[in-house]
């Protein structure tokens, strides 16, 4: 948009005219890298809701390990669009530009640590995050930018940090995926899962209610919908609880062996 | 042409466009009025004398299949063939449920999932966009969900009615519906809304296989279950 | 998305698993095109603001012809993004995606139909604007849809039409650059315009009156900002004829000259 | 690390967080202080009496710009230099509103728009980001357009005050000033929305040229207008 | 007439109509009143020991309904009988209450639907629009919806104090209720959403049922349920 | 009576009710475009040109309303007269848009307030409640409240248009109105809200009416002003 | 004590707070009918002939007030002296309006600035908070800003009725309460938002004084002005 | 006294209340905080583990508490006595919280219903208003209904660890307090809406007695409630 410097004025243009129109290429500048990053972040965000999709299918197949594999494999796709945006947010004060970024990275946050837990059945901490956030330059991708203007960096390494709050809210999100997994480890005759959703969870819980409304409005307002998740798989681990009352303990194998039997026997017909 | 000749076409189109939305309104009801008389058809399965005539149930839910189609037919007259997406607001929640009512017509005849094309076929629609007034695949998944929920509550009652092996037949059928809209990429849309409700529905049905599991109330069911079929 | 056809299962997939696999690729596609026609919205809104702008310079600059023309070098480039989507959408129900594509058309329908006005002084019509975007094949552009599944069309002619109510809401956001080319004429000592301007916004307004709450909400909502632009365009013109009331008529063209002067004069200075 | 741990460390950054943004405004205030001080300093010009010694208003001005930079100085030490951008809505309103003093000053010193280098010298900070607490772009043109609409305030009270010539060569000032806002492409932001008042400080100033045109009064001013300055 | 003459006479018009409304809240609010504490006499059948003396509960309930009678007959005489709708907003709410409660006290005692004609004959009022102060089938049909949900909590309690007979009776009940709304056709308003909570009631309802089946409980029940009613 | 049959029988009564508003719709409808019409035809006098023939746009409005008295008097024959408030949400808005229009008129032709005697008569309808369809003081309060912002619009284009004498009477009408709004005891709802605009009408006036006076344009008009009236 | 004990009791208590605040709104009423007859009365002034009896107004406003002293006298005994801020939202707004109305007076008797001592006198309450039923700073000021926009359409309107002297008067007032309000450091709240308009009536003022001295129209005014004051 | 002195004055209260404020909301960060520790603390209950080890958490609550009623002590002198109202907003959601916290304490401890008296004690201050810093029955009873919530999580999860027990004691308890509720006629205000979630609680902890009922698990439990008790 600013290609006409010299032909719409034939008088020499004045001081006040030469800084606007320098005024002009900045901002045009600053515009077309914000536009460029909401569209790397979109682009973020919904690759990292197909992973979490990815990720669930893990409870109905039998192979979880190649999930997981092929989870990794479009993770490190993802990551490599954020490396196109710390490439954008070289030099760069990354405030400047985080309303663009932030919803992709909060939802990356959510599915690497739902992989994450998968994997460890614990909480990736930050740090972690971050630090596979670092990218060195070798693995040079060609398609990268191709609207952007170019211009050939030579660093070694790019990196991008995701903040606290960003971190924050991609886990309260994540509660929810936990909270899906749950349910439907219940509909799939796994007893052990939920009790370990419901005490991991709690303590995510806690974490949140310890930080309170000492954090930014956003995370506060997550806490009600966190606590609905909590409540559905509390109440999951309830039922599951006292139906099992009504038998012995060591029945339990028995009762779902035979089950699983039911299922396999049924497959056939459809 | 001058502004306000300009207007006073536009205004045309609006006033044309308002009065196709009302004719549409108008068969809607109609339509939902149909769906909502086979639903009370089909409604009596679930009572416990409701488990010996089935098959004269979807009989005459079938029938009034007949009207559906009908209506439908006088639906797609009702606006430009090419515009289906314009107006689908208006009835995109009877279609829905209509799949649903052919879905569990079909489910409660075989026991077995209705495809996109057989629903069609039952509605009289076409099963591709290109060929005319169609089913949406939202709206198909979405009326199959509804079937997800509609055979949980099945489960239940036909335990309360003394048949032990349908449940168990029920399972197999929710389980592997659960295996296929997981392999569904979803948008936060009404659909992902109620694909979330489906993991209720496969937790029930599994608490009722459990609870007769543990009775072995499945046992002979087995047997039976393959036999009734 | 879609690439671990064959290999999650050892048994043969069941008819079920056929057929939502089918699914999966049906409406991952779907979303790929949306979300491919969201970016092209984007990218046609911010270069159609661009071109309000620069129209905009004209009030002030002596060259309006020369802006009037790089106007239409730049719509022309919009029209190409138009094409994108036009080609995206060739064999489909615009309609489905319409949400995604609509605030970018509108967008152009303010920039082209305020060029429009500056050329001719009157309204574009819808018809008008729906024959720029028939769009001929011959001009190949290379470099469109770097990122979709490239099925190469061999149509002759792909086109787009604009909806009337995006062409009222486009419309009716004109209204608010006329209002602002209406203040901008009264500032640069241009006495015609605003008298010009004031009577077509009327007939707008009118017209906007006439449709009332037949349309649809987004409509009947613009309205609001339309009477107080027109309220400002009014006013804008009761103060040049209240102002003009003091000196006689003949007098107009020797004031206004000598302002000429003054500014001339001063132009040196800074 | 538990994730008791984490959330415990977490909030300990949210917390120190808090204790920054705690500093920021109580530094803020000051400044807000400050400026509102320059600012009953330079009003006065706009009274009658103000006109003679607009250059004794000028200099006690710069004094408290001393204090400003002082403060700013403050400021920047207050958080990590490399966030900016993190921090700058906390002091966004007020470093707008000192560009427009720094800039009234300089205007009615010289009857020239302060350039951003200026302006952030008159202020102690950085005029490009990458050497710390510098002057955003953003908050510049938006200085400069409160300028604007004070000018036209000032062409109004100088026709009363009896000097004409002084809305003059602001109308020449202001037109320039409106060409070069026109160059620019700018978001549906609060510039956005500032800037579209220029247009009405322009026409104001208009307005009050006519005036002075049609009477007249404009004829021996353009000699002294050259003259005075 | 003068425009002030005719405002003075218009203000005596709205300051009357204040009053009415002023009237009509006092009253409003006494029936709230009694109505919480028919409720309060009514939650004792939830209580272990509330199911023996629910015949003693009906009777000082419909007590009860003689004060709300008197009240009912003095709101009618607050305002004119052909603005009914004019004012009805503000004894909408209240007046559902006590259809749900006069609903309530019928259902325990004959277990039963009570009528729109015999609920208006409980509240003191007409069954009729065209014969004044009257209840809109609405209002009447909102008081069902809250018997409905309150039902499928007396199943739950039923089984907590071992009378294991009442759900299978309020399940039939209810199954007839849900019936009987499908044959109305609703518009998308408030009473449309408070029908579809009503499925709701249902489910839980034949949840009870089935919890009762799987264990063999309902077994002699059946017999005395049959008995009983 | 059976569950089912009472059913029927309600939905009966509600079939009919929305028979009664699906009617009252479509007349409605036709009393809009009706109303827009008339708009169309007074907003004309804003124009230039428009200011000589107001006699000629009064005359074409006057006949439109003929249209609204015939399609007013269709609307009450589509309710039970005592139900008026029952559904008068439906042509509320119409009918203060419609109360605007005849008192514009009214305004137009003799420069006079209608009164609400004389509005209804122009529609067609009771000026009394109990005498059947009529209309509200807060829609009558309300029309002229419209009124007194299109006065404010039109003393405006007055100028513009050349006319120096009218703006002098609306601001003395206009004074008027205001005296008797304030005899008024609004409560806070939606007409207190539209009565607090009045003042920036008001204002609007009195600052035309002083740039006359200091032009000294209101000099001979003030004699006209009274000669006209 | 048992539990429904306790809840009896409480209960006690919010009746009693309850009927607090119902005294409270009757009183709170009559405040505000009586506020809107004083400024019936001192609208006048606005009216060319209203510049003649301005004393005459005066005068009878301090009347009504003698009401309003009775009435706020009644206000403070409807509740304990301590819990003022427990009850003070329902007659903060007529309690600014009432410190605006004996602004208007004082401002027209003497062209001064009613201090806040005077403004609490003339209203009968207490100047400050420990003594009892007292005028808020934030009041007074809010009160206060509301005479500035008074004053600003009085500027105007002096013009019409050909008072050019007064014009230059209330500016000169204006910039002393401009300055004055500029040594306040306001909270981001609803008086800061008030004060944020005063900027705008300061311009207006300035802008007819403006008219008046390119006119030549504030020449002998200059001379009364210092006169008359 | 000049305009300026007066506003000077003025600013010197402003700012002494602004200083109170900024006082008092840097106490109710510290209360916030260890309110937090507390539930941290109490949250711990709802873990399988945490149920031995109760009077140990309720004891480390309690030594909270004493670090809560030295911080309340340090509030209550930030201000004057008699100006509760004029700050309470910046206290009050804390205040609710920590009387929820208190309750809580005190039903784990005991099993009964805190009193409004015992909660002022746990907190430090007085129980009645006229006494200085006390405790507003409204925030009282905000903090109950939040123990309500709380407690039906705690019957749910107290069956997940095997406590079978309770529920029934925790249901008998509910019941009283819904009861007692139900004495209390509350405004349309934020407490009702938080009251009408009570019923939502009644019902769930009444579906896990239900639960336990049904499989006769309530059995033993019944004997050891009263035992316990
Ligand atoms: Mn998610
Ligand atoms: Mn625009």
């Amino acid at each position: 948009g600013h290609r006409r410097e010299e032909k719409d004025s034939i008088n020499p243009p004045s001081a006040m005219t030469m800084s606007f129109k320098a005024f002009q290429v900045e901002l045009d500048t600053k515009h077309d890298k914000y536009e460029r990053l909401v569209k790397l972040s979109r682009d973020i965000t919904i690759e990292s809701k197909r992973v979490i999709f990815l990720l669930h299918r893990i409870t109905s197949a039998p192979n979880g390990e190649e999930i997981l594999m092929e989870s990794e494999t479009k993770l490190d796709l993802v990551r490599q669009k954020i490396k196109q945006v710390a490439q954008e947010l070289m030099g760069e004060d990354m405030y400047q530009f985080h309303r663009a970024i932030s919803p992709g990275l909060q939802e990356y946050v959510e599915a690497v640590s739902f992989q994450y837990f998968i994997k460890t059945r614990s909480l990736v901490s930050i740090e972690e995050i971050n630090r596979q956030l670092i990218f060195s330059e070798e693995d040079k991708d060609e398609e990268a930018k191709p609207s952007s203007d170019c211009h050939n960096k030579q660093h070694n390494t790019s990196s991008l940090k995701v903040t606290p709050v960003d971190y924050l809210l991609g886990v309260a999100d994540l509660t929810g995926e936990l909270m899906r997994m749950c349910i439907n480890s219940v509909g799939n005759g796994d007893i052990d899962t939920p009790f370990e959703l419901s005490q991991f969870l709690r303590q995510i819980y806690d974490g949140f209610s310890y930080i309170g409304n000492t954090g930014p409005y956003e995370v506060s307002k997550k806490l009600y919908t966190l606590k609905q998740s909590l409540a559905k798989v509390e109440n999951a681990c309830y039922t599951l609880k006292v139906r099992g009352s009504e038998i012995p303990k060591h029945m339990l194998a028995d009762v779902f062996s035979s089950k699983t039997e039911i299922i396999d026997h049924e497959d056939g017909l459809s | 042409m001058s502004v306000s000749e300009m207007f006073i076409a536009l205004q045309g189109v609006l006033t044309a466009d308002q009065d196709i939305r009302e004719e549409i309104r108008k068969v809607v009801q109609t339509l939902e009025q149909t769906a909502r008389e086979i639903l009370t058809v089909l409604q009596g399965v679930h009572q416990g004398s409701g488990f010996q005539d089935i098959p004269k149930k979807c009989q005459k839910a079938r029938e009034h299949f007949g009207t559906v189609r009908t209506q439908l037919a006088s639906l797609k007259n009702k606006f430009p063939a090419d515009q289906y997406y314009r107006f689908n607001e208006h009835w995109r929640f009877v279609l829905q449920r209509l799949v649903f009512l052919a879905a569990f017509v079909v489910y409660l005849e075989t026991e077995t999932l209705v495809t996109r094309e057989a629903a069609t076929e039952i509605l009289g629609i076409e099963s591709e966009r290109e060929k005319g007034f169609h089913l949406d695949i939202e709206d198909y998944l979405s009326g199959v969900l509804t079937l997800a929920s509609e055979l949980a509550r099945l489960a239940v009652n036909s335990v309360t009615a003394g048949d032990y092996a349908r449940p168990l037949r029920i399972s197999a059928f929710i389980n592997e519906l659960d295996s296929g809209f997981r392999l569904l990429n979803l948008k936060n849309d009404s659909l992902r809304k109620r694909y979330d409700g489906l993991k209720y529905d496969v937790k029930k049905i599994e608490e009722v296989v459990y609870d007769l599991s543990i009775r072995g109330l499945n046992k002979d069911s087995i047997a039976n279950a393959g036999g009734e079929k």
